[in-house]
């Protein structure tokens, strides 16, 4: 049987949980890989989020939010944008995979966006196979 | 233990055509604490509503779970069917294997695996949620206008109008901003005085209106509904309660200061009123220009007051307004255009700005309205040099959206009062809005003289004393042109005031890099701000002409008003709270929020959140080293045992 | 030429008495006598007849800023401050948890400092290898000049040049050696938060048995906590029983830190921890 | 019964040791030395001074999983998990830390209620004691000696053991102990020399000084009992401490504990973990009220408990000497010099 990988998706509310809704809507097909877990900002993304998701046994973890500038709340992405980069390099340094994290901005109306990323992370996941670093068996 | 209803919904063949919606039911029912799970073809209409409902009470549920469609979709429609059923709304969890499942597969097999994982992770969070409720406070009607220019002047009117109480604070002795300093207004050439007197002293007149001249906001508390604002009345020096503005005074003042209103092209006396219009109409006294108050002695104007009206002791003194609305209006100044020496403002008397020209025109200016430059002769070749300043990498990125039409404007004034050679100098010709095309149609045929291309420099011609150079370069024809001419107009970028950031701080807005104040949403919340009732309107915003000024004014009356209206407003439920017993007191909370919701109490060392300021982002929650912030709806915990359910399976 | 211990415990001596006669301080934060010369105690004097009571050796390794939180706000102290400790004093004022005006900073130069336990030179590799202290309003000696001035980053060369699954099991080698004590975050000056977050049931970020899962969820998190602050005094690794070598782990974040946002943690007072800060124009690079 | 074999030939009485069961013995690790399950005789390594942990792990892991259950699921379907229990040699334990598993026998067996885990392991396990060398002045941080235990005291192992030299002898203590190396091929008989040299070395044991001072349990128990509401000198002696658990951890008398469960994916485990009294939420009660914020009302729990209320309750004092706590302080804090102190004030 091939790897299909379990990928954790956090995406905020307003920018792109709603760029998924979008992809669903123009009915864009893509891997159904990916688990979303809506907050309702980037900057809500706790970087323990992240290790907690690779030790449930996340394969990748895909984290969504306004593109910078445009956040919700003025700020938060900005904030997010340092401490989610902190993150993966932690992450690299303890020696995961780097290709494993990914923060993308998607907006609302980037639902193609959202469709292609998911495309390419499910793909870039499935050739790095299961993740086992982290995972608590 | 809770008790957990999982309502799967088939959206017509939207969902089940993808999903195997019967089995992922029964999964449902399999799965901890889930007492029943049902499917159904439209959980949304009427019938599925009304199942839901009499499975809560059935069932006795206190969670309920709506697998269906977005939740930007129908959580709103789901979490009244939990309140009609005496459910706390909070208590529901929409699971999304519509637009996030079943229309993003063709696969029955991939798309029931997912929306099993997915309402797993969904029952993992419901058995954690809390119920919430909005805190309802009491909203003060009264609304506060920052700023007496034209737009602060239209919000105030309107407001007014419904019969709220307006506090409209200027920092001005009198209201009328910019617009009072003008002549005539594109495109109609209306004079500017006519239409905006009648409003000034409309204002004046108006019992809901307390007009603040001479003041300053100095500090902000409080949140939406509910601001104090203490301002800050500069000393006058003249009880305005006292005077009966007969301006005796005035007469009598040997003192000199410079004309403001005139932008200083002429002196006025130390003790003033800015221009016979103004309003109120009441003098001040201008210290730094005041004969008594440079050498000790004078006090003329006390002679020749009979109302003993004149107080050379005054203070500034403070009072605190109580508001539930705030408007910002404080408009623009014009860029300073010495630093650009290439122009030559302020070297040759020649070089004027845009504003001084407004006031060689206006038959209460300077000159009488007739155009004649600083040695008093009228000159015979005129250059407008468009975008000085604007749409510049080195200065101000924006175009200023005013200065193509009153070039235009200019032009034409020009043309009427003298019998000079008129040549604009321009980038691009921007005449977007009503009547404008026309009007430039018109100067056009008034034969102007176009150049298409930047004023590169004006220099002091070699051959003729006094007169001046334009160097451009023309970029139609692509010759460099050397322009000689009398006179030369400026029209400077559009910037912000120069204390538009620390009234951003005072009221929480954030600012572009220039100053200018940020919209909540640039399409759609173009007036409000990330700052919950506080209100933007006019120029602090961006560069723009009159209409819109106006027209934004009248919006944000009216935004205000959607809050001060109400007696009560209901506050985001979804907000943070600190757990004392868990801060360390590291304060990252208070140094990141954008709303300066969360504080420190330095007698305990632990920071609280003022939810009537929290949007509910969760920012702090994340900062937050020792987990002491609860992100309502959002916590830790929720997020966590979300995750952990859809990494089960 | 560095002055000698001897003479900067002179110093300390003197200058921690007028401090404290002078009723400027109501407590000097330095080092004492332990059980033997080379393990001298943090010490605490509180008038002029317990500022005898002081020692400065090469084995005063403790970094007291440590301490500084444990006093309420407001309490005027006198802080002994080595180069790495000045620094954290510095983090500390950035984060309002103490204020300048309620410190005096005693500087202390000094070069030739050693590991207890291993008689090793603590030196660049396993701290930030300044010699002088950032911050100071006495200097207890003169500045520390001529000695070479290392990069504290380049001991990470090794560590850097391994492939992900060789560092993986580098970590996890020494991390599951931890014994969960907790050494590190009490040794630590910027681990003030009590209760920790791995201590917290509510939420569970991480659990208390000494196993690969709890121990990477404790120490990546707290890496990422101190992101941005970590002064690199090294006091977690000394403080470790099980010797796992943290200070790696904070100078390559401090390393990237300083790489993507510009600026070193406890080097001025004036700047915001870089953590709960930003700027508009930080390249999406960083994420890559 | 007085045994030997040499230095070079411990691999194959390691070989012999792990015929019999599983053998625990002292390995050389990045930090120190520490007593890991032997799997390579080869590993066994003598050359140490005291392992860097204590042995008390052997019986007392720091992790024990008691119970296995489902989250939802009724407690009767939770599982009991039965400890791993073997014949057992804990080879090369100190004296001072053979001294330690009487005290926490105490614990864990001597009050009425027994502890199955511990118990069990106990009796599975036999312990080949190991001499300090009398020769060799004591690490500064060890205080033995002031609590009557010798550096080569056989007394509580199975089998003691002390190095002459190259070789090592091994004495039957215990009748345990006395079949077991009855039955190891690779150890050869004794002279009447070795067992002089074993017998004097026992003597030099007993007479060694490690950092001394006088402590009789009666009046130290007191003098802690009068000193409890002296926060000033509790305050003073704390002032250093961080409030870590290095020295609870590495103590061999230590023995508090915590019940954790941890579940994953509804799979839940219901386990003991070590816990010290240093650390804050020790003693956090569900109220949120906690007894004991301050660090000094730690360090006085920890001292008193071990040099007073122990003593009050049990007889001994509950601590061997074995200077690991004041080794491991990452701030030199010395337990022995508090004592001391405590004496005086």
């Amino acid at each position: 049987m091939s790897f299909e990988p379990k990928i954790l998706g956090i995406a905020c509310n307003w920018c792109t949980y709603t760029g998924a809704d979008l992809a669903g809507t123009t009915r864009l097909q893509y891997p159904q890989n990916l688990r979303v877990v809506r907050v309702m900002c980037s900057s809500r993304i706790n970087p323990s989020f992240i290790f907690k998701a690779f030790q449930l046994g996340a394969d990748g973890v895909l984290v969504g939010g306004c593109h910078p500038g445009d956040c919700h709340y003025n700020t938060g992405n900005l904030y997010a944008r340092r401490r989610l980069a902190v993150t993966k390099k932690i992450l690299e340094f303890s020696g995961m995979e780097p290709g494993r994290f990914r923060v993308e901005w998607i907006s609302a109306s980037e639902g193609n966006k959202f469709a292609e990323v998911v495309r390419e992370f499910t793909e870039e996941i499935r050739n790095l196979g299961p993740q086992t670093k982290f995972k608590i068996s | 233990m809770s008790r957990i209803g999982v309502f799967v919904c088939h959206c017509g063949l939207n969902i089940a055509k993808t999903v195997r919606v019967s089995e992922l039911a029964q999964f449902a029912a399999t799965l901890p604490d889930v007492v029943v799970a049902k499917d159904y073809k439209f959980m949304c209409s009427t019938p599925g509503q009304e199942m839901i409902a009499n499975d809560i009470k059935e069932h006795r549920l206190d969670r309920v779970i709506v697998t269906a469609c977005s939740p930007l979709m129908h959580e709103q429609t789901f979490r009244k069917v939990l309140s009609a059923s005496g459910l706390n709304q909070y208590l529901l969890t929409i699971v999304n294997i519509r637009e996030q499942v079943s229309w993003v597969t063709h696969d029955i097999d991939e798309g029931t695996a997912k929306s099993k994982a997915l309402l797993n992770g969904a029952v993992n969070r419901a058995r954690l949620l809390a119920p919430l409720t909005s805190r309802v406070i009491d909203v003060n009607p009264d609304v506060m206008v920052v700023g007496g220019g034209i737009a602060g002047i239209q919000a105030a009117l309107e407001l007014a109008n419904t019969g709220r109480k307006v506090y409209l604070v200027e920092k001005n002795s009198t209201i009328g901003g910019h617009m009072a300093q003008f002549d005539k207004t594109f495109p109609t050439l209306d004079c500017s005085a006519c239409i905006l007197t009648p409003k000034m002293d409309s204002v004046m007149q108006n019992k809901n209106i307390t007009l603040m001249t001479s003041c300053e906001v100095s500090e902000v508390k409080g949140y939406v509904g509910n601001f104090d604002i203490t301002v800050k009345q500069k000393a006058r020096y003249v009880d305005h309660d006292k005077c009966n503005a007969c301006l005796a005074c005035t007469e009598k003042c040997p003192g000199k200061g410079v004309s403001e209103w005139d932008e200083g092209l002429v002196k006025r006396k130390a003790i003033y009123i800015p221009f016979p219009q103004a309003v109120p109409q009441k003098p001040i006294i201008d210290r730094d220009a005041c004969t008594y108050f440079i050498k000790g002695k004078c006090r003329l104007c006390e002679k020749v007051c009979e109302q003993k009206a004149i107080d050379f002791e005054q203070q500034d003194t403070f009072s605190t307004m109580k508001v539930g609305a705030v408007i910002v209006a404080t408009g623009y100044d014009l860029m300073d255009t010495k630093p650009l020496v290439q122009y030559g403002y302020g070297k040759y008397p020649g070089v004027y700005n845009a504003l001084e020209v407004e006031r060689l025109f206006n038959s209460a200016g300077p000159t009488g309205g007739k155009v004649t430059m600083r040695d008093g002769k009228e000159p015979q070749a005129i250059a407008i040099l468009h975008c000085i300043g604007s749409r510049d990498k080195n200065n101000y990125e924006h175009c200023s959206r005013v200065c193509c039409m009153y070039s235009l404007k200019f032009a034409h004034l020009f043309k009427e009062k003298t019998s000079a050679d008129v040549y604009q100098f321009y980038i691009d010709m921007r005449a977007a809005g009503k009547g404008y095309e026309e009007f430039y149609n018109r100067i056009i045929e008034e034969d102007v003289k176009f150049i298409r291309g930047k004023g590169a420099r004006v220099a002091e011609s070699a051959d003729e004393p006094g007169r001046l150079i334009v160097e451009a370069e023309d970029t139609i024809t692509g010759k460099f042109i050397k322009l000689p001419v009398d006179m030369v107009v400026l029209s400077p970028a559009m910037k912000p005031r120069a204390d538009s950031k620390d009234l951003a701080r005072l009221f929480n807005l954030s600012t572009d890099k220039y100053g200018f104040f940020m919209e909540r949403h640039p399409k759609l919340a173009p007036l409000s701000t990330m700052s919950e009732g506080i209100f933007i309107a006019g120029v602090c915003q961006s560069p723009k002409d009159i209409p819109d000024t106006v027209a934004q004014a009248n919006g944000a009356a009216a935004e205000a008003l959607t809050i001060v209206v109400k007696d009560k407003m209901e506050l985001e439920a979804t907000t943070a709270m600190v757990n004392p017993a868990s801060c360390c007191g590291c304060q990252n909370c208070v140094r990141v929020c954008p709303y300066g919701a969360p504080f420190f109490k330095e007698d305990k060392g632990v920071s609280e959140i003022n939810e009537a300021l929290c949007k509910g982002c969760g920012l702090c929650a994340s900062v937050c080293p020792s987990s002491a912030i609860i992100a309502r709806h959002f916590t830790n915990e929720q997020v966590l045992a979300e995750m952990e359910g859809l990494m089960e399976f | 030429m560095a002055t000698s211990f001897k003479q900067i415990e002179e110093n300390l001596k003197t200058e921690a008495g007028k401090l404290l006669d002078a009723g400027k301080v109501s407590m000097v934060l330095a080092y004492g006598r332990g059980y033997d010369e080379k393990h001298p105690l943090p010490y605490v004097a509180r008038s002029l007849a317990d500022v005898d009571g002081m020692v400065f050796n090469e084995y005063c390794t403790a970094n007291l800023a440590r301490y500084l939180v444990r006093y309420p706000r407001g309490t005027k102290i006198g802080i002994a401050a080595k180069a790495a400790d000045s620094r954290a004093v510095i983090q500390l004022i950035q984060e309002d948890k103490v204020k300048r005006d309620d410190l005096v900073i005693l500087g202390i130069p000094v070069y030739g400092m050693k590991n207890a336990k291993t008689d090793e030179a603590i030196d660049a590799k396993t701290t930030c290898g300044l010699y002088n202290p950032v911050i100071y309003d006495v200097l207890l000696g003169e500045e520390v000049h001529g000695q070479p001035v290392l990069s504290p980053y380049e001991v990470l060369e090794k560590v850097e040049a391994m492939g992900q699954d060789e560092r993986f099991a580098f970590w996890k080698k020494e991390l599951d050696r931890c014994i969960r004590c907790y050494a590190c975050r009490k040794a630590c000056p910027m681990c003030y938060c009590d209760p920790c977050f791995i201590d917290q049931n509510k939420p569970k970020w991480g659990e208390k048995s000494p196993e690969t899962g709890g121990n990477l969820m404790y120490h990546l998190t707290r890496f990422h906590h101190l992101a941005g602050r970590c002064i690199d005094c090294g006091e977690c690794s000394r403080a470790c029983p099980v010797d796992i070598p943290l200070y790696l782990f904070h100078k390559k974040v401090a390393k990237e830190c300083e790489e993507m946002f510009g600026q070193a943690a406890g080097m001025s007072i004036d700047e915001k921890p870089a953590l709960i800060n930003f700027r508009v124009e930080d390249s999406d690079k960083i994420l890559e | 019964m007085l045994k030997k074999t040499t230095v070079q030939k411990l691999s194959d009485l390691a070989a012999g040791l792990m015929e019999k069961g599983a053998l625990i013995a002292p390995v050389r690790e990045e930090a120190g030395h520490n007593f890991r399950e032997i799997s390579d005789p080869a590993a066994v390594d003598l050359d140490f001074y005291n392992t860097l942990l204590s042995p008390k792990s052997v019986f007392f892991p720091h992790t024990e999983d008691f119970i296995r259950y489902k989250t939802g699921a009724s407690i009767a379907e939770a599982v009991c998990v039965e400890p791993d229990i073997r014949p057992t040699v804990l080879f090369g334990v100190r004296p001072c830390d053979v001294k330690s598993f009487e005290i926490m026998d105490i614990h864990f067996t001597g009050t009425g209620k027994v502890d199955p885990y511990w118990a069990k392991r106990r009796e599975a396990a036999t312990i080949f004691g190991y001499a300090f060398d009398p020769n060799t002045p004591a690490d500064p941080a060890d205080f033995y000696s002031t609590l009557g235990i010798g550096a080569a005291d056989p007394e509580g192992s199975d089998v003691f053991m002390i190095r002459k030299d190259q070789d090592l002898l091994l004495q039957a203590v215990s009748p345990k102990g006395e079949k077991l190396l009855s039955e190891l091929p690779s150890l050869s008989d004794a002279s009447a020399d070795d067992q002089k040299y074993f017998d004097g070395t026992v003597a030099a044991g007993r007479t060694f000084k490690t950092r001394f001072t006088c402590v009789e349990a009666e009046p130290i128990a007191k003098k802690f009992e009068d000193l409890f509401h002296n926060a000033a000198f509790w305050e003073k002696v704390s002032e250093a401490c961080l409030s870590c658990g290095a020295c609870t951890f590495v103590c061999p008398t230590c023995y508090c504990f915590d019940i954790c469960d941890e579940t994953l994916f509804s799979q839940g485990t219901r386990r003991r973990v070590w816990d010290s009294c240093m650390f804050t939420d020790f003693t956090l009660e569900a109220s949120g009220h906690n007894p004991r914020t301050k660090v000094y009302q730690r360090l006085r729990q920890k001292i008193s408990h071990k040099y007073s209320y122990h003593i009050r309750k049990y007889g001994p004092i509950s601590c061997v000497g074995c200077g690991r706590c004041t080794r491991n302080c990452p701030v030199n804090i010395d337990i022995f010099s508090i004592v001391n102190e405590a004496m005086k004030a």
